[in-house]
């Protein structure tokens, strides 16, 4: 059994009620992500959503908490677990949901699909599927802000399975030597789709310490808890705007589910998954709030509810969308 | 005779291998614990043990170079990219390292070395991972490539590509691994290099490989309906080309037709036309006909991933347009 | 009209885009304190500083995938690649990104980066180091493709590339950097996609590009003595593909050869002389014939490396098999 | 001015008249490779070998060190800068410098060139020109080794330019996970090509820390110090053998020319190139015999006397050798 975020940091310092509204924010976009990956979940099982598809169920805490401290002019980019990425950055739901129906109002017309994720206009790069790949581009993309001054950073997640590609090495050392404004974040999940990370991967279970061979200053948190996460990523911000150079956070999470929908997940034991799934942040988190009275039974409905019928409504959106026009196979190739 | 889907006769050559062979072994991405991707070596791990079936980092230039080191000194690896559209990390590897390695030795060393890999678009799983370098790694002096179309292929290509002395690039048409089909029992091989006449015919020569057998076969029924019989030949071998039976069928036809499921511009099939027209100019009545999927990134979107595939309108329409047929 | 060498035509190209577009930054191994491995930046880093000439680590999977990440955020990299050869360690990045982000993501994001780099054999450099892939990179949706063969082309093109929306791949052939000619002054441009008939002639169209371009050029002065009158075309662009001018040069000539001075399997030429035959069948008084280099890796010994490479007699040879003359 | 190396360990210590048969071999390997070298060049100039050469000269007291720890059984796999490693293995003199003239009798019949030096009944994997492309190789190597448990190791050498390819982060990686016996030998010659590690470098000018990240052990020695290069091998290759899995070794040292035959390294000072020259491991090693003696000027004489003869002999074997017949295009592309 995996329980390594046991050694993670301990939760974030609450600041009482001035938080409230923070907090309410940060549990509505995790219900949205939650909710959003279970009907993605259904919509595949029905055949409306098709390819690959990769929840990102149990991670919410992760998304909810970094984009926080995001600006407008910062870009995000992530690998194909992109939907939890794309809705906290704040992108249109139904659009987001229309994309995975393959519809003509999805963000990329339907031709990019689950894994491919882009809204340049809220510097939402991607959503890439070659696992590591993306990693270059967002070094390039924290250059352009340097090379500009533009005063924003770039973020990029990956998993622990991305680790083991050469972009990974070559990226941190490229952002190291250029002391560019990039945010490593990695999301180590324990798994690399069916193989657990301590198979594949030297050096412990933590995966944070290689940063230091570049030079770049590392965090580890529980990913499970979205104030650890909120309060690392500004501080890791905070300095890379401060000119410091790149950062990096491991937040050790879990996916609650396979790592796409072909898998059922059997190479994970019970007692590891139960572990974990009480560690849920969509019941922590709430059921932190109630403690500490930072809100209601009735207020937490109230978000949960809205999140239910944004989802429903992205879902009704989609289904009433066009697909794309069959010009659109010609389109978009070039400039 | 027993009837195999094609990933049954996958799984029968790489477990003959394994157990009579002790320099075979296997690697690749969650073949082990997890079964394989498309669930190839299910099973393999718990039977012949974490020697024999090794799960790898995500590092597929590193494992395929490692594949290549350990051929070098002896071993038989056989590895799995989980699908050849993540081959491009390792092309240096497989470029440079396996198809140079012999010539730049002087004949020194050999790397004898299968690289399976599921191939082609039609899963809805867009630009990245629908893509073919097959048709590039075919090209490629050093390396042989060979991509099976029916079981009794899978099982005949994947013997002689385990015994041959070079590396194999082993094409797995990845929406056919279900596909059933009669395959011989015994020891029987399919050679490396030889075209296969699936079906005959006097009038037109159908040439593809993998998936684009289905639809040369669904275009030959129909051209049979207006009594146009047509010889639909499976290239199964991409490197070395078969040529000669190319050759042979279109001296009997006079009309030739290529049909790529990968893009149209470039890529093996473009070969194909280019030396059919070389070699067999005088027998043809009109140009080598070429059919292939469209020249753009491929869409999730089914209708547009459909509408980019080749079809067997687009493989009549072109006959028509070549041969007026 | 100036004259100069096709390294000082790039030179000029490069300096006025780093003067005129404060977007435009180079990046490359050994391209500032070194001046570049084939001295094409020597002096740049002294006059523009390091935040346009950048040095980069031994990382060509990153700096080019940097460089899409610039190009989407606005920059206008310009990236050089030692040797054509080693982008395959940065295969992926090409063409999954560059070549895929602009479709993947429904035409939000642009990618405006020209990739420079040397290409082709003839110094003895031997397997690893004397590939031509652009021949792969051209067959890509998404990104453009021109070698040039001229010092005025190398401008022109050059130009066209700095200002269009794709990324451009420039591959410059290594063994024509010294090559003068005249460039004409002013900011003349040449379009990317349209070929160029080098010398005019009515009997047979001879096709190649880059180091081509010379054996070509000796061929038709070879011809010319016996009273054939070559067209000379260089396709410059690779992709897109210009096959307008050579398939009206054949309606004239009703004969073609394609040269390639990469390997003679596969590659852009063979595409050419597939769509040839396709698109001029009707005009064409044989097949299309085809020169290439030998399908085997490049040796390092200088004769058998110089066997390897096509030749003269080679083309003429190909021409009377095709045409008899 | 770069003087890293006075950072190293100190000179390994001296046994006495034991060892002198011992370090005159040393000397005789490092004469031969050095004497190898200028020949190479002189023979360049006059156009007998062509394409890329880069000469070892400087860096002698690597190949010379490391390869008394090997056996017969073990494999050696470097790059292109490849002369020196594979005297120093014992390959025969003349079908070196015959490979290099592109002669019928070179190792690989004139085909592979200086860059591409290979023997595999010598297990002399090559020579590799794509850098960095040679490190999984040398796991593959070193799996072979532990798959049929032949007790036999690899060891690979590569530059300070090479670790910043992903392949490196990759090798060690898979190394370290699978206990490979193999030996990670780094020649930090202080540039790749033109550049200066420490521009192209994140993480300080040392890089053998790098190797801990992966749970392998790591040294950093004295690349001019052959004695130093002998005992920290012999080391390393001890524990390997032992099956403690994948070893790194930092070697620092200096190319006296520049990267290749083109390059007229104006990019390094004066003061740097002559601190290094300083410590010619020619000078050095000599001297330090003399002084201990453990030999006289008239031994030592007749150790660079035979050098000397061995590579003039090499030099006439390979202007009398034929070239390839044209036949030999054709043959070893398939088996
Ligand atoms: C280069 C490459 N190799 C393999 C794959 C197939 N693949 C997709 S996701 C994945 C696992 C990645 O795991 P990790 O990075 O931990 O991310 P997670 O899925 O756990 O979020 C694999 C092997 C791929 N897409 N690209
Ligand atoms: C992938 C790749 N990129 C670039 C080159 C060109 N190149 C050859 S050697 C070299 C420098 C390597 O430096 P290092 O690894 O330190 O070895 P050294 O030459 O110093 O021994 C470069 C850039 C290449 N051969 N392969
Ligand atoms: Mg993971
Ligand atoms: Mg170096």
């Amino acid at each position: 059994m995996n329980t390594r975020a046991a050694k993670a940091k301990p939760k974030a310092h609450v600041n009482g009620a001035n938080d409230k509204q923070e907090f309410l924010e940060l549990y509505r976009q995790m219900c949205l992500i939650r909710q959003f990956e279970e009907a993605c979940g259904e919509q595949y099982s029905r055949g409306n959503i098709r390819g690959f598809l990769h929840l990102y169920i149990g991670q919410e805490a992760i998304a909810a908490g970094v984009m926080r401290s995001l600006r407008a002019e910062d870009y995000v980019v992530t690998h194909y677990r992109d939907h939890g990425h794309a809705l906290a950055r704040g992108l249109d739901t139904n659009r987001v949901m229309a994309e995975l129906f393959g519809r003509a109002t999805g963000l990329s017309k339907g031709k990019g699909g689950s894994m491919h994720i882009f809204d340049a206009a809220k510097g939402f790069m991607g959503g890439h599927a070659i696992v590591g790949g993306q990693l270059p581009l967002a070094a390039g993309l924290a250059l352009a802000c340097q090379y500009k001054g533009t005063g924003g950073i770039a973020v990029v997640f990956f998993g622990d399975g991305a680790v083991n590609q050469g972009v990974f090495h070559e990226t941190m050392n490229l952002a190291a030597i250029w002391d560019l404004p990039l945010l490593f974040f990695l999301e180590n999940n324990l798994y690399g789709m069916g193989t657990a990370a301590e198979r594949t991967r030297a050096g412990g279970v933590d995966i944070y310490p290689i940063a230091g061979s570049y030079g770049i200053e590392a965090a580890m948190i529980d990913g499970m808890d979205v104030l650890a996460v909120r309060e690392a990523t500004g501080e890791a911000v905070k300095k890379i705007r401060a000119g410091e150079g790149p950062k990096f956070i491991e937040a050790k999470t879990y996916r609650f589910h396979g790592h796409s929908m072909a898998d059922p997940a059997r190479y994970r034991d019970h007692a590891e998954l139960d572990y974990w799934l009480s560690r849920d942040p969509l019941k922590s988190f709430p059921k932190m709030m109630l403690d500490r009275e930072l809100a209601t039974a009735e207020e937490l409905a109230v978000v949960r509810k809205s999140a239910d019928d944004e989802v429903a409504s992205a879902v009704k959106f989609s289904l009433e969308s066009p697909p794309p026009a069959k010009s659109e196979l010609f389109t978009d190739v070039y400039a | 005779m027993a009837e195999l889907t094609i990933r049954q006769a996958i799984q029968r050559g790489l477990e003959e291998a394994l157990q009579n062979d002790p320099n075979v072994f296997i690697m690749g991405e969650d073949i082990g614990k997890y079964g394989g991707a498309y669930a190839v070596t299910s099973g393999f791990l718990e039977k012949y043990g974490p020697k024999r079936i090794k799960d790898t980092p995500i590092s597929e230039a590193t494992f395929i170079g490692a594949g290549v080191g350990a051929a070098a000194a002896g071993l038989r690896p056989v590895i799995e990219i989980m699908s050849i559209s993540f081959s491009l990390v390792a092309f240096d590897q497989i470029v440079n390292m396996a198809a140079n390695l012999r010539y730049m030795s002087g004949g020194q060393i050999k790397v004898p070395m299968v690289i399976r890999a599921p191939t082609g678009a039609g899963a809805q799983l867009a630009a990245t991972h629908s893509q073919s370098f097959e048709t590039w790694l075919a090209e490629v002096p050093g390396i042989k490539c060979v991509a099976p179309s029916t079981p009794a292929d899978a099982l005949g290509l994947l013997r002689s590509a385990l015994s041959d002395g070079n590396t194999v690039i082993f094409a797995e048409p990845a929406q056919m691994y279900g596909v059933k089909g009669d395959v011989p029992d015994g020891r029987f091989t399919v050679p490396i290099g030889k075209a296969s006449v699936q079906r005959s015919g006097g009038d037109v020569t159908l040439v593809s490989y993998g998936h684009g057998m289905r639809v040369l076969h669904s275009a030959a029924e129909d051209l049979a309906k207006r009594g146009i019989e047509a010889e639909v030949v499976d290239l199964r071998s991409l490197s070395p080309l078969d040529m000669d039976t190319i050759v042979a069928s279109v001296h009997k036809t006079n009309r030739a037709l290529t049909l790529d499921m990968a893009r149209r511009t470039g890529g093996i099939m473009a070969e194909v036309a280019a030396r059919l027209q070389e070699a067999a100019s005088d027998w043809l009545d009109g140009p080598v006909a070429r059919v292939g999927a469209e020249d753009v990134p491929w869409p999730y979107n089914r209708e547009l991933e459909q509408e980019a595939l080749p079809r067997v309108e687009d493989v009549l329409a072109s006959l028509k347009k070549s041969y007026g047929i």
